[in-house]
């Protein structure tokens, strides 16, 4: 087996006396969608930051295409041709949806001049479906183009492997449609993904695997059928069924 | 010896007033995120204001009460007219709003009052404490400062309306879904900082002769006193007070006291770089 | 080659052109000593953009660089006997330096931390030099009148101090320019629209941060020294002097903030205005308080500075003002 | 009767992104009514509309009779619609008992400030264990038992609490419920946002099924609950 | 009849230009720092306009030539200095220049001056300094820095030979540094033993530490001081902290009448003053220190304070030298200048000729006042020289 995209060995990471992420590894296979799935709080974007940089993992390493980037920071980690999209989007307000893609394009895996990273931006664009509306000021765009902005900005960067957060949420069912065709196209492309996503019929449906968080620790890792049917994380992610009865019960009692 | 215990005395002395000022300055910044550039303008003003009501006939110490009053209500005017609207903007404009206001403010104190000194005269008592030598002006400013220090604790951790003030600073959203008015409260604590800073004015002017402009220095010695006790902790801000009266007293003796400013701006470059809350914690 | 199609461009060119020819034509003392401050004020306010509007970070001190470059030019001429050029040259490289290492410590800060730490490093820097008995501690240092007839007499002197302000008033607005429109530009928009996105974008946010401080710092300096050469003499509260400092933030308010146009049409009007208030007797006594009125009513209402009224009302301004 | 809470084709949203597209509600005096949805779907949003910190652009939200929406948040928490907001949102700084205090704020609710805090004491003995601690030094679910104890605090008439269970342990989240259900049957009027709908279902009489900043479905929570069609467009199995 | 009225036109032209004028540009500080010396400076000057104006204008060369004044607000500020100047010399098209106030200011505007070769007489800078840069055609009326506080040096040996310790402090400005210099120079050559010789920053209100550091270095006197505000304060302190000084000399302060306000603290400070309406100088031209004093009252109601002195013996300096010179040419202007010694109501003239120096005063010298009781009021004696003084000093202080 070639080596694994990326590795996540062992990762802790705390914050004053808080554990957000408490001892989590997985791997991921080179071409592969991961699902990333848990509870609000379950410490899955804290665990994108550490992959990416934005904070330095109290324990453990990330190993990314066999390199160990523990600790880079996070324009170092975009070069090697790792990319994310933030779940609370992060247009760059005041600058054109071109622009917005430009940046990733010139300051990505490739380091473009500004000329070719306009063409890349424009293909880009182009494949995203943001074309026409390239001259808008990112901030005036709907929650549905900016999502689909932080995918664009974060694609024009070239990467290998593609963080995404939460690009579904929000969206109404037509939107997630359009964004799964681009997800499934991007997967196309050869570039590996790892997802956080609540949509759950979207997330079973496009995942190779899914990995489970809760509390901060990996509670499951399967195929989505085997996740799905596990009784720790129906009653972790779902709600327990019993929990409502048995209040009625106590109350009774 | 002797020189070297007058020195800290009057450190302490006057860093306890300088102390005042910056609580001023702290708790404006600590409650709404502003950086309040009127400040020096504003204590020049608690100093003329002082000196109208002196002017009037009223002793100096009698005239911090009206101070006081009219520096309440002048903040809350300038926190109407010049900081409600920009209150969530980025910090630039808070910064030039308040100075805007404090451009305002010289230019009217110009052309009041010139930019030439004034004083407050009145009958000093000297004591000698140990070859110490200080006057009754410096005990009663320090005294003063102290107790309007407990003054503003006893409101703010002991009444409704001061853990309003706290709750707001805390987190704005939730104490107005607690129905806490927000905006007044905001505007009581612009007032309140603004009341701080002219007190700590007047009581400079009991000391030492002013002009319009000579809240500059207070207002840098504010910026150096809050950043050493952690901007937005108003305790901080009276130790960092002290210690930056400290400083200036202990390291007279020893050094050209022209070297006494260079000392504190670099404490306050360093204190920002390696402990940008402060010594003893402020908001982050 | 392709700037020299840009119609802005040329009128950087032509107005430069103006300022400098117009007052030689007629010989007009006045008229160019006007245009000396109007000058010094178009390089500090375009410069101090490059951090405010440019990267986002309010530097409230920028006028430390000027007062450097100042004391560094005097210190070499008057001290070391060095020509004009060579010194200032080498106080403008001097003083980016010193501002690159600084950057890579204040620039950590953010907002207002990074505001009043500006505003410290100015004053620390004054109050050294007040008590630096190199430079003539409080007193300052004075050129002796023989440098200027080195220059082929003080007349001729400071017609080329004239021209070489006015040059470097036009580097500074190209150099805006075409940091707007280059990749290092392109950065640092990133980084005041969001540091942390540009970061994850992959911008080197602490380099690209410190490259446009220590940028910012150059030209302000070189400025500061054919600036102080003019005036013969520096002392630390007219090189260190806050307030301007201050008020080169209103002018790039003014005008409008991270636009090249903006800081350049803020500062002339800024120094027309100023003119007015103080040369208009029932006006003089207030003209702080106008001047604060001002700004005040543009931050509460009209926050883009006039190009970004302009803009907004008509949006192919744009093409053509940058 | 007509309803305590009103909302009358609600519109609103952020900038120029609209959220919610005419939401219409009815909050019954003395039920629990829920409203679940997916994430994003606009339940935080419709809370926030309620209580005025989203300004709706249409529509009118009409508080015991009266219509109330152009009031301040401030103005109705102290009419008695009080809502513990998502994430707890608590005074980080304060003691446990300065929270409490602040919840009282209102002239209506400081009348009967000892009272109230007896009562939220006697519900949350933690909190009387804690009550000099700073709020921040808290634990999750003693945050989250602060918050609720604070929005009682306001002597609510109506008590809406947005994510009831969010990153808390299956017992907290028992155990809150539990306490919810007691208010419920002393008499409270609640209306819950709750993510985990087999709980807001079991517990609540009413429910509201929110889809794309619309209401789709509507109906007694028993009911809702067997709906094939709200299981599939919320959990996606 | 063309040629008529061209003839007629010719004439009127010359009768025109039988009255002459003579153009005097200055620039003023009406508003900021300067403002009140400055404006008193300036009726000193305007003063003398009217005075000569009076007398029908300057006898020149057979000519009489009246005097126009063009002046301008500096704001107190540098860069304005520099603007109008060159206003001054090139659209104005003045024939002389008066300084502005301060050496800071004198300084900027001694570079227009040179560079348009424009001679101008340099009063209420005490500089020395500026003088060693070079300059041809600045000329100074007041006593140099350099020379301050020597005389005070002299008036304390004599009054108590034994005295040994002193501390010199000043203010850390241009000027108040460079008189607390030549003081301590001058000291040391006297024999006193300088216990202490510091600065304290310009914006200082707080001498608490000054203070006990005056306290513990022994010193029996001090001299020393800054400008107006610096000083009164300084003076008040010491009094509060009864710092026990057997002589307090200080700058500028004690000088004014302002002073007066400080009530006791003011008692037994003595001062260096350019001028005082009492001095008692023999002039060999214009009015008297006394008639002076006299015209001032009449024109403004108050005594004039030295610098009001400065302002008219600026003119009368100027006017002066082009009578002897014969002519408003700058070049033979200068030359009477460089020739000129003599004294006026305003005391001795005389300016030094060495390249290195050229411009600087020598002849002038400093009187020294002490605030003293007279019939339980304040009044301000001239104690020193003795030749001038109008009563003795009171020594020791404390």
């Amino acid at each position: 087996m070639s080596t694994p995209i990326l590795e996540v060995r062992n990762v802790t990471m705390t914050f004053g006396g808080l554990t957000a992420v408490d001892d989590v590894s997985f791997n991921m296979a080179e071409g592969e969608i991961l699902g990333l799935i848990g509870p609000n709080g379950a410490g899955k974007t804290t665990l994108f930051n550490v992959i990416n940089g934005v904070y330095k993992p109290t324990r453990g390493n990330v190993v990314f295409r066999g390199r160990d980037i523990t600790g880079l920071p996070p324009y170092d980690v975009v070069r090697l041709g790792l990319a994310r999209t933030h779940q609370i989007v992060k247009p760059l307000n005041e600058m054109t949806v071109l622009e917005n893609v430009v940046v990733g394009a010139c300051f990505g895996a490739e380091n473009l001049g500004l000329e070719p990273a306009q063409y890349v931006a424009e293909e880009v664009l182009e494949f995203t479906g943001l074309l026409q509306m390239k001259d808008e000021l990112a901030g005036k765009l709907n929650i549905a183009l900016k999502k689909r902005l932080e995918v664009a900005r974060a694609l024009a960067a070239n990467p290998r492997l593609l963080l995404l957060d939460e690009v579904l949420a929000g969206l109404n069912p037509s939107e997630v449609a359009k964004m799964l065709d681009v997800i499934r196209s991007i997967r196309d492309r050869g570039i590996s993904i790892l997802m956080i996503e609540h949509i759950m019929q979207a997330i079973m449906s496009l995942s190779d695997r899914i990995v489970v968080l809760n509390f901060g620790q990996k509670l499951a890792e399967g195929t989505p059928d085997e996740v799905a049917n596990d009784p720790q994380v129906i009653e972790a992610y779902l709600g327990d069924p019993e929990m409502a009865k048995r209040i009625l019960e106590e109350e009774e009692a | 010896m002797l020189q070297i215990f007058s020195s800290v005395m009057d450190g302490l002395l006057i860093g306890l007033v300088y102390g005042l000022a910056a609580i001023g300055l702290t708790l404006i910044f600590g409650v709404m995120d502003v950086v309040n550039l009127a400040h020096g303008s504003i204590i020049a003003l608690g100093m003329f204001f002082l000196y109208l009501f002196f002017g009037a006939g009223l002793h100096p110490y009698l005239s911090l009460v009206p101070v006081a009053i009219l520096g309440f209500f002048f903040g809350v005017i300038v926190y109407l007219i010049a900081v409600k609207r920009i209150i969530s903007g980025p910090p630039l404009m808070s910064l030039l709003s308040t100075f805007s206001v404090s451009m305002i403010i010289i230019g009217i104190g110009t052309a009041l009052w010139s930019t030439s000194p004034y004083n407050i005269n009145f009958k000093v008592e000297t004591y000698n404490i140990l070859g110490y030598t200080v006057t009754s002006a410096r005990l009663i400013a320090a005294v003063a400062a102290v107790l309007v220090t407990f003054g503003l604790y006893f409101f703010l951790y002991r009444t409704v309306l001061g853990k309003a003030v706290r709750a707001v600073a805390n987190n704005r959203e939730a104490a107005e879904l607690m129905g806490i008015p927000s905006q007044q409260i905001l505007a009581i604590s612009f007032g309140i900082g603004t009341m701080l800073a002219m007190l700590s004015g007047a009581l400079i002017a009991t000391l030492f002769p002013f002009t319009i402009l000579s809240g500059g220095v207070y207002e840098l010695k504010s910026f150096v006193a809050s950043v050493l006790g952690g901007l937005g902790n108003p305790t901080g801000a009276l130790l960092g007070g002290i210690i930056l009266g400290l400083i200036e007293g202990s390291v007279a003796p020893f050094i050209q006291i022209s070297w006494t400013n260079v000392i504190e701006f670099v404490i306050f470059v360093l204190i920002l770089l390696f402990f940008p809350t402060g010594l003893f914690g402020g908001r982050k | 080659m392709k700037f020299l199609k840009s119609p802005f461009f040329w009128i950087v060119i032509a107005v430069s052109l103006l300022y400098a020819v117009y007052p030689k034509l007629g010989n007009n003392i006045t008229l160019r000593e006007t245009l000396v401050l109007s000058a010094i004020y178009v390089i500090l306010a375009t410069n101090l953009n490059l951090m405010i509007g440019y990267t986002g970070y309010v530097n409230f001190g920028s006028i430390v660089f000027f007062g450097l470059g100042g004391y560094l030019t005097l210190w070499l001429i008057g001290g070391y006997g060095w020509n004009l050029y060579a010194a200032v040259l080498f106080a403008g490289v001097v003083t980016s330096l010193l501002t690159l290492a600084l950057g890579f410590g204040i620039l950590r800060l953010r907002g207002a931390y990074f505001a009043l730490a500006t505003i410290g490093v100015n004053e620390a820097v004054k109050d050294f030099v007040s008590n630096f008995d190199k430079w003539g501690g409080s007193e300052g240092i004075f050129l002796p009148f023989s440098t200027y007839k080195s220059m082929g007499g003080a007349v001729h002197a400071l017609w080329t101090v004239y021209f070489l302000i006015i040059g470097v008033m036009a580097l500074s607005l190209l150099l805006s320019w075409f940091i707007k429109r280059s990749k290092f530009g392109l950065g640092l928009f990133a980084i005041r629209e969001d540091e942390d996105a540009a970061i994850v974008l992959g911008v080197k946010a602490p380099v690209y941060k410190a490259i446009a401080y220590s940028v910012s710092a150059f030209l302000p300096a070189v400025a500061g020294g054919l600036y102080f050469f003019k005036n013969g003499s520096i002392v630390p509260e007219e090189a260190f002097n806050l307030h301007l400092s201050i008020e080169s933030i209103v002018m790039v308010m003014l005008g409008g903030q991270g636009t090249v146009t903006g800081p350049w049409v803020g500062a002339f009007l800024y120094e027309r205005l100023r003119g007015l208030l103080l040369t208009t007797p029932s006006l003089s006594n207030f003209h702080l308080v106008i001047a604060g009125v001002l700004l005040l009513l543009i931050i509460l209402f009209a926050p883009g500075g006039l190009m970004g009224w302009l803009y907004k009302r008509w949006a192919r301004v744009r093409g053509v003002l940058e | 009767m007509s309803a305590l809470l009103e909302l009358n084709g609600v519109e609103t949203g952020y900038g120029e992104v609209q959220v919610l597209w005419g939401v219409s509600m009815a909050v019954e005096q003395g039920r629990m009514t829920t409203l679940v949805g997916a994430n994003g779907a606009g339940k935080t949003t419709t809370m926030r509309a309620i209580m005025g910190i989203v300004h709706p652009w249409k529509g009118a939200v009409r508080f015991q009779g009266e219509d109330v929406t152009r009031l301040s948040a401030h103005d109705k928490a102290q009419m008695g619609l009080v809502l513990v907001p998502e994430g707890r949102q608590l005074f980080s700084d304060l003691t446990v008992e300065e929270n409490l205090e602040m919840g009282a704020y209102s002239p209506r609710a400081r009348k009967s400030l000892d009272e109230n805090m007896r009562k939220v004491y006697g519900f949350f003995p933690r909190l009387e264990e804690r009550k000099r601690q700073k709020a921040g030094t808290l634990s999750g679910g003693e945050q989250q038992m602060l918050a609720v104890g604070r929005g009682l605090m306001a002597d609510p008439v109506v008590l809406m609490i947005d994510e009831l269970s969010l990153g808390l342990a299956p017992v907290l989240a028992q155990s809150l419920f539990a306490t919810l259900k007691r208010l419920k049957d002393a008499g409270l009027t609640i209306f819950l946002v709750e993510q985990n709908v087999h709980l807001a279902l079991a517990l609540s009489d009413y429910a509201y099924v929110l889809a794309e900043g619309r209401v789709k479905i509507e109906g007694p929570s028993h009911e809702v609950a067997r709906n094939e069609e709200v299981r599939e467009a919320y959990l996606g199995i | 009849m063309k040629k008529g009225w061209l003839l007629l036109l010719l004439v009127g032209i010359l009768g025109i230009a039988q009255a002459q004028t003579v153009k005097i540009g200055l620039t003023v500080s009406k508003t900021g720092k300067y403002n009140v010396e400055s404006v008193n400076q300036l009726n000193g000057i305007k003063l003398w306009q009217q005075w000569i104006n009076g007398q029908g204008g300057i006898p020149v060369g057979g000519k009489k030539y009246k005097v126009e004044l063009k002046y301008y607000d500096d704001e107190s500020k540098a860069e304005r200095v520099q603007q109008l100047y060159s206003r001054l010399i090139s659209q104005d098209k003045v024939d002389f220049l008066i300084s502005p106030y301060s050496s800071g200011l004198t300084a900027k505007a001694a570079i227009i001056s040179e560079q348009y070769g424009k001679v101008m007489v340099a009063t209420g800078a005490a500089s020395d300094s500026i003088f060693k840069l070079g300059y041809e055609n600045v000329y100074q009326i007041y006593t140099p820095a350099s020379r301050y506080l020597t005389s005070t040096v002299d008036m304390l040996k004599a009054a108590d030979p034994s005295l040994k310790k002193i501390a010199v402090v000043y203010e850390d400005s241009k000027f108040a540094k460079a008189v607390a210099t030549s003081a301590r120079e001058y000291a040391k050559k006297a024999g006193f033993d300088v216990v202490l010789f510091e600065g304290y920053p310009k914006s200082t209100t707080d001498f608490g530490p000054i203070i006990n550091k005056i306290k513990a270095s022994g010193a029996q006197a001090l001299v020393g001081g800054g400008h107006y505000a610096d000083g009164a304060t300084f003076a008040r302190q010491l009094f509060e902290q009864k710092v026990p000084l057997k002589m307090i000399a200080l700058l500028v302060a004690p000088a004014s009448d302002e002073f007066a306000e400080l009530g006791d603290a003011a008692f037994g400070v003595v001062a260096p003053s350019q001028w005082e309406p009492l001095v008692k100088y023999q002039q060999t031209c214009g009015p008297s220190p006394a008639q002076f004093t006299e015209m001032y009252q009449k024109a403004y109601g108050k005594v004039p304070a030295y610098r009001a002195a400065g302002g008219f013996a600026a003119g009368l300096i100027l006017q002066k030298a082009m009578m002897e010179a014969g002519s408003i040419d700058s070049a033979k202007v200068r030359a009477a200048l460089d020739k000129m010694d003599l004294t006026i109501f305003f005391g001795k003239i005389k300016f030094s000729t060495d390249p290195k120096s050229h411009g600087l005063q020598l002849g002038h010298e400093m009187v020294q006042i002490q605030w003293q009781k007279k019939d339980g009021k304040l009044v301000k004696e001239i104690v020193w020289p003795t030749n001038a003084k109008t009563s003795d000093l009171i020594y020791p202080i404390r």
